[in-house]
């Protein structure tokens, strides 16, 4: 029952994610997406190791997240060559 | 409500804990408290995260299976000087203040 | 209760969330788009090395995931500040 | 039946839970590094307010007491239930380090959070209910309309005296 639940809240937003029309729109429900994975590794793992992997993952990809948002601010548009 | 004699010994293991790291962190001359507005300071000080981080490193060495006072006081000492000394090396503050 | 409730575990929502990944990382045209895209489809493919329980190779695989996006981002930042140099000395050429 | 309505009571108490320590430490003032000003100002240009985008942006761009709200219930929920929270909070300051940010709201969010599970473990709520408490909380901040989330975030903060002073 409470994994169901999960797992429909994570593809709902990684169907938002993919029909999103801005880029920094992209980036919050891409978080929102990061939160279910986690919470769903550590109900189906009911072991310590478990919660230390959904750690990992979490801080792993909230730094990567950084990154990215740094990386929009500085690339306003690019160029694309072949149309 | 019965409380057993493992709890009051698990908290008062804690409790030594976070005692001998505020003591020898005295000792060291780290501050108490941040500066003023809290919430924006990066100094490392007593209250935060020495406190914090002996009461998880406690409860890592409990997990793993070593328990008893004198662990418990072996860590807070540990974690005052990981404070002290180390910290700042590990995991150092931003060089560049951006927006 | 329903009988569709029963086909929702981790393993079918890794592989959806794998198969949304790879098709934004085709169909979207913008490079930052398609990194994060790829940004989802990693966690699709974490969960999926979790429910198979390898936990140690599911560890090291979420461990190496930033490393991988910045060298991307380096990448295409770089290739973006040579393409908006070569264009502006070709204007400056065409009126010069 | 009953498990609905302690999904529904574990997700109104970390909503208020994360919402009132993140205002309180301060994320809606001013942004932390610099891809969450660039996600507050798309925010506002799509109609909402300038506060509640920076919270939103601080919220992406390092692990504030929403992650130490999750990761401590499911630090709780495989570990035990004190000790979980605590190591939770540790390695939750270490990330917030890796971040860039000082860590005062993670570690302040986890260690509320493990007292709050502390306490409604007596009245029969897991914390394995408040893992999906908390993803739900963070559905209704991040993933269905976000300029009025962060309309109703400006109006916390506004109240709570921590609105934003940059235009």
């Amino acid at each position: 029952m409470l994994i169901q639940i999960i797992g429909i809240i994570v593809l709902l937003m990684a169907l938002r994610t993919l029909f999103a029309q801005d880029r920094s729109e992209r980036m919050l429900y891409l978080n929102a997406m990061t939160f279910g994975i986690a919470g769903i590794i550590a109900l189906y793992i009911q072991t310590p190791f478990g919660a230390i992997i959904a750690i990992t993952y979490f801080v792993a990809s909230t730094i990567s997240s950084n990154a990215i948002a740094y990386s929009i601010g500085r690339v306003k548009n690019e160029i694309l060559l072949d149309e | 409500m019965i409380i057993h004699a493992n709890v009051l010994f698990t908290i008062s293991s804690y409790a030594l804990a976070v005692a001998s790291a505020v003591i020898v962190g005295l000792v060291l001359r780290l501050p108490i408290l941040p500066e003023r507005p809290i919430r924006h300071s990066w100094t490392i000080s007593i209250i935060f995260p020495t406190s914090v981080l002996a009461l998880g490193f406690t409860a890592i060495v409990f997990k793993l299976g070593y328990e008893g006072l004198l662990v418990a006081a072996v860590v807070g000492v540990t974690t005052a000087i990981f404070a002290k000394y180390l910290l700042e090396r590990i995991l150092p503050k931003p060089q560049t203040e951006e927006s | 209760m329903y009988p569709f409730l029963d086909l929702i575990n981790l393993t079918t929502v890794s592989a959806g969330v794998l198969l949304i990944g790879a098709a934004g990382i085709i169909m979207l045209k913008k490079p930052l788009d398609k990194v994060i895209m790829f940004a989802l489809l990693q966690g699709g493919f974490i969960g999926m090395i979790v429910s198979a329980k390898y936990l140690d190779v599911a560890m090291v695989a979420a461990i190496f995931d930033p490393i991988s996006i910045v060298i991307m981002l380096i990448a295409i930042s770089k290739l973006d500040e040579i393409r908006k140099k070569k264009e502006k000395s070709q204007e400056e050429g065409l009126i010069a | 039946m009953n498990e609905i309505i302690s999904i529904v009571i574990a997700a109104i108490l970390s909503w208020f839970n994360f919402v009132l320590i993140d205002t309180w430490m301060g994320l809606p003032e001013k942004p932390g590094v610099k891809g969450a000003d660039v996600i507050g100002r798309s925010v506002l240009k799509r109609g909402g307010d300038l506060a509640g985008g920076f919270f939103q942006g601080n919220i992406v761009c390092s692990p504030d007491a929403s992650a130490g709200t999750l990761l401590a219930s499911a630090a709780c929920y495989t570990i035990g239930t004190p000790e979980g929270g605590l190591i939770a909070a540790i390695l939750v300051y270490f990330g917030n380090r890796l971040c860039a940010d000082p860590g005062y709201a993670g570690t302040t969010g986890a260690l509320t959070i493990t007292g709050i599970i502390f306490a409604a473990s007596f009245i029969g709520i897991g914390p394995a209910y408040f893992v999906v408490g908390m993803v739900l909380a963070i559905v209704t901040i991040q993933g269905i309309n976000h300029p009025l989330a962060s309309k109703l975030i400006g109006k916390i903060a506004e109240k709570m005296g921590r609105h934003t002073e940059l235009t």
